[in-house]
């Protein structure tokens, strides 16, 4: 083993942290991609899935985005990043629920 | 600094101007060419000074009749009417006719100056009647010419030849 | 560079006024979401009002009224809105008549199909009033758009595809197209005009199709004719009863009935097609067609008065 | 351009121990500052040179516009249009825009954070020359007569060979592509910046609200410009040998191209907006004199607009035919963007309403922000609507949203950014009476121009066309919005003349002119020319409002780390990237010509493909690698330790991966995943939209496809391992395992048919880019073996090694999935 310099402490993370911030936004990026492959997948020419397998996609994608975007939406706080974490878990979820919408109000790909 | 209330309503004032400004103007260029009041009044207002201009170019009454303007009289001919005659028939296809901003055809020769010509298309005397006769029918007077017979009608073709008399006879 | 003559289009081309099922639902989407944007505005400057001659700090609610919860409640009732509205004008009626319109660089071919046999006209549609019928869109080269916009929205036309709309006309009359995307040079040269017709016209111009062009009856337009078959044209052009079956060029069997030249851009009268066949390049650049400037003068006389006579 | 040292405040009296500071930041007189590496210089160079083409591209425009003036035309004849406005478009979004915004961002963000530079600052003058060398070869178009005449996005396929023959296309291509080097160069180096350099206590959450902004745009650049990269280098490689990428007889698709565009075209249009945003965002609290209000919302509006904003992609295509329920997702989304930009707005409108704000310049021009940009978010959402897009889409209405939303999002809050910042690029102010008269004439101007295309457009005017129909009544309205052009034109020519004028007319700007609270007005305008001769610990988002010690000293005084520069070297303090709190001290380089003769170079070799000279390209990419090696040969400091004032001892350069390369690396690799995302897209959606074509391409070799798996895995442990032993025999090793993985990925796709199948040709681009990977950790690991055998490397200097690992990691993860790519088709339940 070489020498090393003296490795840095390490600083406690700000709270709530970055994460929480960037959590739901990138479950709605995830989101996003479910419902527009799932789509892609049954409506273009190849037609690898039947529509209602992608509406089944859909369908068990969005609870479950849901869930996970919106974790720890009931924590309290009012620190910055505890308040961006807040507003971006609720932009977030409404963005979920607005994926769902080509599935929710039509019955099929044309 | 300036805090005063007075700024901001300039301000708003100012925006609400321009506001109003492009509503009106939206309106106004909505309107249909042939039923829009401003613009017939624009276009009155406009052959009011044409007039005025025209009058003033003419010279005072006493002087020497234009014998050169009045050899290119078209009886019955109404050049207004003409330059939107050459439309309908299509001579913009195959000439440059100033004046009717479609026409910028290369098939043909320009019609540019055509009042100061000694013949049209090297057949006929340039004359409002040879003028005319030649629109109803050149292949008439010049067998082997490519302009077709368009079919003009006798009135249209004074029309025209009158407008075409207005291209350059005093240059 | 030629322009396009004036044509009497005024208002032929607008958004503003349906005469089509496609453009009414839009118009009323159009209007709803114009009135919707600009209460929106005055309200959201109305604030920016408020907040300039306010001097204490506001509460959060507004952030999360103004930015969130009315937002969301006028954006799900615009997507609900706008999505029945496609899905009811979206919809392409598979038992319906087809007519087949193919963009090229400048023009339009257009094919007629009611019985299975293709009936073939360019640049001018006629579609039949009150009846659905189904646009099948195709290009033969690069990316072009179909746009009547007081009969519906556009549609692209895609090399590979073919994109299909089903478009009933309310109104009869004459309205304009154009292309609506970059496709080159004379793209703005590259309109067409729709002629919605009563039932009973629209079969006698089905008719029309089938038949023949009219005769050569007269020593000048058979001239026409004879020129019109030895000096290449027919390599490009069809006209039915003279020469079948060359698809490069418009179908030019009734040319002289259609009320434009070029793609939708000058009256058609011999004047015009006089000067169009003797320059082309000049009239539309970079159309596909050369200019036939070598042709005397009696024969550049001759087929453009018997292209003219093709009613 | 800018040198104001004659009429440079005075700042009492020169401190001899400050001597050393001066000298190892002074900027190189006279053409030698050509070799400057200062942000502030590259900032500044950024700035003008946007400007430069803000002007020309503004002029393009008032050609388009003068020849729609009347029906008819003959001004400008078809080609010269076309010509002209994609030219204006292709200036204002890739030459203006960008550029310019990421010049003010590094101009501003190290002063605002309390860095004395950027962290990279040779590739930020690398960056900017590519982008001037890039930009020039699209004008140089016009000396060549063959400027691009496609439009801005360039639709296939009439930007083929077969429909745009010459090399129109070909300058676009190629001189776009060279300049986006800037930006993502940019980008990198700002997401570095921003996240390594900040003052210490200076936390994420006590950032200046604009570093937040150029933050996400920094991320969204990563992720959007490499969609448009690969586009542009298919196309590029279609023109030039004929691979089928967008040719539907052959299972192309033209409809790839509009994907790839407007995958990058519609976050570009987020990524202009949102640091116009940040500035708003910056200079309002100054004016109001109150903080942001809300800073938690906007925070977490920019973070959803970054990310939301990729998902509206395919609203530029509604009319392509897609299927109604795709339209539909792409229009929801298209919706629901706004609710994180009506939290935008919301925070600024209750930021004004705290306090009576000061009416200046600057604060016009926010006004006329929110006045214009609100309508054109309006018409925004009204575009997000199928049926109404249908009608607007490609007509006059479109033109008219896209400036509404760009210059009233962008241009507006720039010219104000402008009044505002330029006390501190010239030291002098701008004229408020001039400013006002630009305002307003650009405002009243603006909305004569645009405001009634929505109406020419909904009359059913189609956009890009050189002429139009007397009569059909749009006559009118092109008139009018002609004469609206020339007033907003005589509005920037007065901020111009301003602009120009000040340097000698203009009075001389106060110690922080507007009374702002951010970092940047600590020192007197211009006045040393360099950032922080110590950089103070910061307690608050606003520290010139909340620590008043900071104003009351003189700025050379004030105390905090770096005293000065005992070693006559450059530094500054590298922090936690998110509490802020020092790390290590980063040495930042000297002037250097460096940066220029390696752009240079690649400006030649771009230019060679232009000419098809391609053994000049060739000379010029090896003479570019030689240039990044002198660039990256000069001696690790790893391991050494300055003592501080204030915060004890830190070390230099430290090797940890919380250090600012690392960070760069792994903003470097989003790129790359980005651009190998872009590449899979391209694969996955010809294989689901024409899949008659799938079978002809011919079946990739699976043995030398585990090979170069087996070979990408072994490279990465090898990798992993000479983290903590760096020896040369590894690095040698690592470079084995590169070169023999690409080697097989090459053997794999060698049996399929890149010119039968546009699907076989993209996999022959999947293979090419992680080839490119692949040579990059050659390269790299040839270089560090050379390094250490020459001695050059001491015990525990192991940040390149630390750096290679995530790179190597990654490109093992995408050999694996290029694998299952090149394995899929030959699997039982696919075919």
């Amino acid at each position: 083993m070489t020498d090393r310099p003296p490795r840095p402490q390490t600083r406690p993370h700000i709270a709530p942290g970055l994460r929480d911030v960037a959590r739901p936004v990138v479950i709605w990026t995830l989101h996003f991609i479910l419902v527009y492959a799932a789509l892609s997948a049954a409506c273009a020419e190849r037609a690898v899935a039947s529509y209602p397998a992608a509406v089944i996609a859909v369908s068990i994608g969005t609870p479950v985005a849901l869930v996970l975007a919106g974790w720890g939406l009931l924590r309290r706080g009012d620190q910055p990043m505890r308040i961006a974490a807040r507003v971006t878990i609720i932009i977030s979820l409404l963005a979920i629920l607005f994926n769902t919408a080509p599935v929710l109000l039509l019955d099929g790909c044309r | 600094m300036q805090g005063k209330p007075v700024v901001p309503l300039t301000l708003a004032g100012v925006a609400a101007l321009v506001l109003v400004a492009i509503t009106l103007v939206s309106v106004w260029s909505l309107a249909h060419p042939q039923r829009d009041p401003v613009g017939n009044a624009l276009a009155a207002m406009g052959a009011r000074l044409d007039g005025v201009r025209s009058w003033y170019a003419q010279g005072p009454v006493e002087a020497s009749p234009d014998w050169q303007a009045m050899r290119l009289n078209v009886p019955g001919g109404d050049a207004a009417r003409g330059r939107l005659a050459m439309v309908e028939y299509g001579c913009g296809a195959c000439h440059v006719i100033p004046g009717v901003a479609s026409a910028r055809g290369t098939v043909g020769p320009s019609l540019d100056g055509l009042a100061r010509r000694a013949y049209i298309a090297g057949v006929l005397t340039n004359a409002p009647g040879d003028l005319t006769r030649w629109l109803m029918n050149p292949p008439l007077f010049s067998p082997e010419t490519a302009m077709p017979n368009l079919g003009v009608t006798e009135a249209d073709a004074a029309d025209m030849a009158a407008y075409l008399y207005t291209l350059g006879p005093d240059a | 560079m030629n322009g396009p003559s004036t044509l009497d289009t005024y208002g032929s081309q607008t958004s503003f006024s349906s005469a089509g099922t496609g453009a009414d639902a839009t118009l009323v989407l159009t209007t709803a979401m114009s009135v919707a944007a600009a209460v929106i505005f005055l309200l959201v400057m109305g604030a920016v009002w408020l907040a300039w001659r306010r001097d204490r700090p506001g509460s959060v609610w507004w952030i999360w009224g103004g930015g969130v919860i009315l937002p969301v409640i006028a954006l799900g009732t615009l997507v609900v809105a706008s999505t029945f509205t496609l899905a009811a004008i979206g919809r392409v009626d598979d038992g319906a008549p087809v007519i087949e319109v193919t963009g090229h660089q400048y023009w339009w071919d257009i094919v007629h199909d009611p019985e299975g046999r293709a009936l073939r006209d360019a640049n001018e549609i006629v579609l039949p009033l009150n009846i659905p019928v189904t646009l099948s869109l195709k290009t033969e080269d690069v990316i072009h758009s179909f746009w009547v916009p007081s009969i519906a929205g556009k549609m692209d036309m895609v090399p590979g595809r073919i994109n299909r709309m089903t478009v009933t006309a309310t109104e009869a009359g004459r309205f304009r197209g154009q292309c609506a995307e970059f496709c080159g040079l004379s793209h703005p040269l590259m309109a067409f005009e729709v002629v919605v017709l009563p039932q009973a016209e629209y079969d006698a111009y089905l008719e029309d199709l089938r038949s023949e062009a009219r005769d050569a009856d007269t020593a000048q337009l058979a001239r026409g004719r004879d020129v019109f078959l030895n000096e290449g044209c027919i390599a490009c052009h069809a006209i039915r009863g003279v020469a079948e079956g060359a698809r490069l060029g418009p179908d030019l069997s009734r040319i002289g009935a259609r009320a434009t030249l070029g793609a939708g851009m000058w009256r058609m009268n011999v004047g015009n097609l006089a000067g169009w066949i003797a320059d082309v390049q000049d009239m539309k650049p970079g159309a596909q067609m050369p200019s036939y400037n070598h042709l005397s003068g009696p024969d550049l006389r001759a087929v453009a008065h018997y292209l003219a006579s093709l009613k | 351009m800018i040198d104001a040292t004659a009429d440079r405040p005075r700042q009492g009296p020169v401190l001899e121990e400050l001597r050393t500071y001066e000298e190892a930041w002074a900027t190189p007189p006279g053409w030698r500052r050509l070799s400057s590496v200062s942000h502030r210089v590259v900032g500044q160079r950024f700035i003008v040179t946007g400007l430069v083409f803000f002007l020309i591209a503004g002029f393009l425009a008032l050609l388009v516009r003068t020849q729609l003036i009347v029906p008819e035309n003959t001004f400008l004849d078809a080609e010269t249009y076309n010509q002209v406005f994609t030219m204006h478009g292709t200036l204002m979004m890739f030459l203006f825009a960008i550029p310019i915004l990421e010049g003010f961002g590094v101009y501003l963000l190290p002063l605002m954070l309390g860095a004395r530079d950027l962290v990279f600052p040779r590739l930020g003058a690398f960056g900017y020359w590519c982008y001037l060398f890039g930009g020039l070869i699209v004008l140089a178009s016009f000396v060549f007569d063959a400027a691009p005449d496609g439009g801005w996005f360039m639709y296939t396929p009439l930007s083929t060979k077969e429909f745009t023959p010459g090399l129109s296309a070909d300058f676009w291509l190629i001189g776009i592509t060279f300049a986006e080097i800037a930006s993502v160069t940019a980008a990198v180096e700002l997401i570095a910046a921003i996240l390594c350099t900040r003052a210490p206590g200076m936390s994420l959450t006590k950032m200046p609200i604009f570093a937040w902004y150029m933050l996400v745009t920094a991320f969204m650049i990563t992720v959007g410009f490499p969609p448009l990269i690969v586009g542009s280098i298919l196309l590029e490689v279609e023109r030039l040998i004929g691979l089928p990428f967008f040719d539907p007889a052959l299972g192309g698709d033209p409809l790839l191209w509009q994907h790839l565009f407007w995958l990058f075209g519609h976050p570009e249009v987020y990524i202009i907006f949102l640091p116009a945003a940040g500035m708003v965002a910056t200079m309002l609290p100054t004016f109001v004199g109150k903080p942001l209000f809300g800073y938690g919302y906007a925070v977490a509006a920019v973070v959803t607009m970054g990310f939301i904003s990729f998902g509206l992609w395919a609203h530029h295509m509604f009319a392509t035919g897609l299927p109604t329920i795709t339209l539909t997702l792409f229009s929801a989304a298209s919706t629901i963007v706004t609710i994180p930009t009506g939290v935008q707005i919301f925070c600024f409108i209750l930021t004004l309403a705290q306090k009576r704000p000061r009416l200046t310049v600057p604060m016009h021009f926010i006004l006329g922000f929110l006045f214009i940009f609100v309508i054109g978010g309006l018409t925004g959402v009204m575009l997000a609507a199928v049926p109404f897009n249908w009608q607007a889409h490609d007509s006059y209405f479109v033109v008219a949203h896209l400036h509404y939303v760009l210059i009233g999002g962008m241009v507006f809050p720039l010219i104000g950014a402008f009044y505002y910042w330029t006390p501190h690029f010239t030291g002098r102010m701008m004229s408020e009476r001039l400013g006002k008269w630009a305002f307003w004439l650009m405002f009243s101007g603006f909305h004569i121009t645009f405001f009634l295309m929505h109406i020419t457009g909904l009359r059913g005017m189609p956009r890009r066309i050189s002429t139009y129909p007397a009569g059909i009544g749009w006559d009118r309205l092109n008139l009018l919005s002609t004469i609206g052009s020339y007033i907003l034109a005589a509005g920037v020519v007065v901020f111009v003349w301003d602009f120009i004028a000040h340097r000698w007319r203009g009075p001389l700007a106060p110690r922080n002119p507007w009374k702002a609270g951010t970092l940047e007005w600590l020192y007197p305008p211009i006045a040393p020319g360099h950032n922080f001769h110590a950089i103070p610990r910061v307690h608050s988002r606003e520290p010139l409002w909340d620590q008043p010690d900071l104003l009351e000293n003189e700025a050379h005084e004030t105390r905090g780390l770096l005293r000065d520069a005992p070693h006559g070297r450059r530094e500054t303090v590298g922090c936690h990237p998110l509490s802020g709190e020092p790390l290590q001290i980063v040495r930042l380089p000297h002037p250097t010509w460096i940066p220029l003769l390696t752009a240079f170079a690649v400006a030649v070799s771009f230019s060679a493909v232009l000419a098809s000279l391609y053994d000049i390209a060739a000379a010029g990419a090896v003479a570019a690698l030689f240039g990044f090696a002198a660039w990256a040969w000069e001696p690790s400091e790893t391991g050494q330790t300055i003592t501080t004032n204030d915060e004890g001892t830190l070390p230099v350069d430290v090797a940890s991966r919380l250090g600012h390369t690392h960070i760069a690396i792994i903003g470097t690799l989003m790129i790359m995943v980005a651009l190998f995302a872009s590449v899979l897209f391209a694969v996955m959606f010809l294989w689901n939209v024409q899949p008659e074509f799938t079978r002809l391409a011919g079946d990739p070799d699976l043995f030398w496809t585990s090979i170069a798996v087996a070979c990408g895995l072994g490279m990465s442990l090898v990798a992993w391992l000479a983290r903590s032993a760096p020896m040369a025999v590894l690095d040698l090793a690592v470079a084995l395992l590169a070169g023999v993985a690409g080697w097989a990925l090459y053997q794999a796709v060698l049996p399929t048919d890149p010119m039968a199948t546009a699907l076989a040709a993209t996999l022959w681009v999947m293979a090419g880019f992680i080839g490119t990977q692949q040579f990059v950790l050659l390269y790299w690991s040839l270089f560090l073996a050379l390094r250490k055998v020459s001695g050059q490397v001491a015990a525990g200097q192991i940040v390149p090694e630390i750096n290679r690992v995530p790179y190597a990691l990654v490109t093992a993860g995408m050999l694996i999935a290029a694998a299952v790519v090149l394995a899929a088709p030959q699997l039982e339940v696919l075919k």
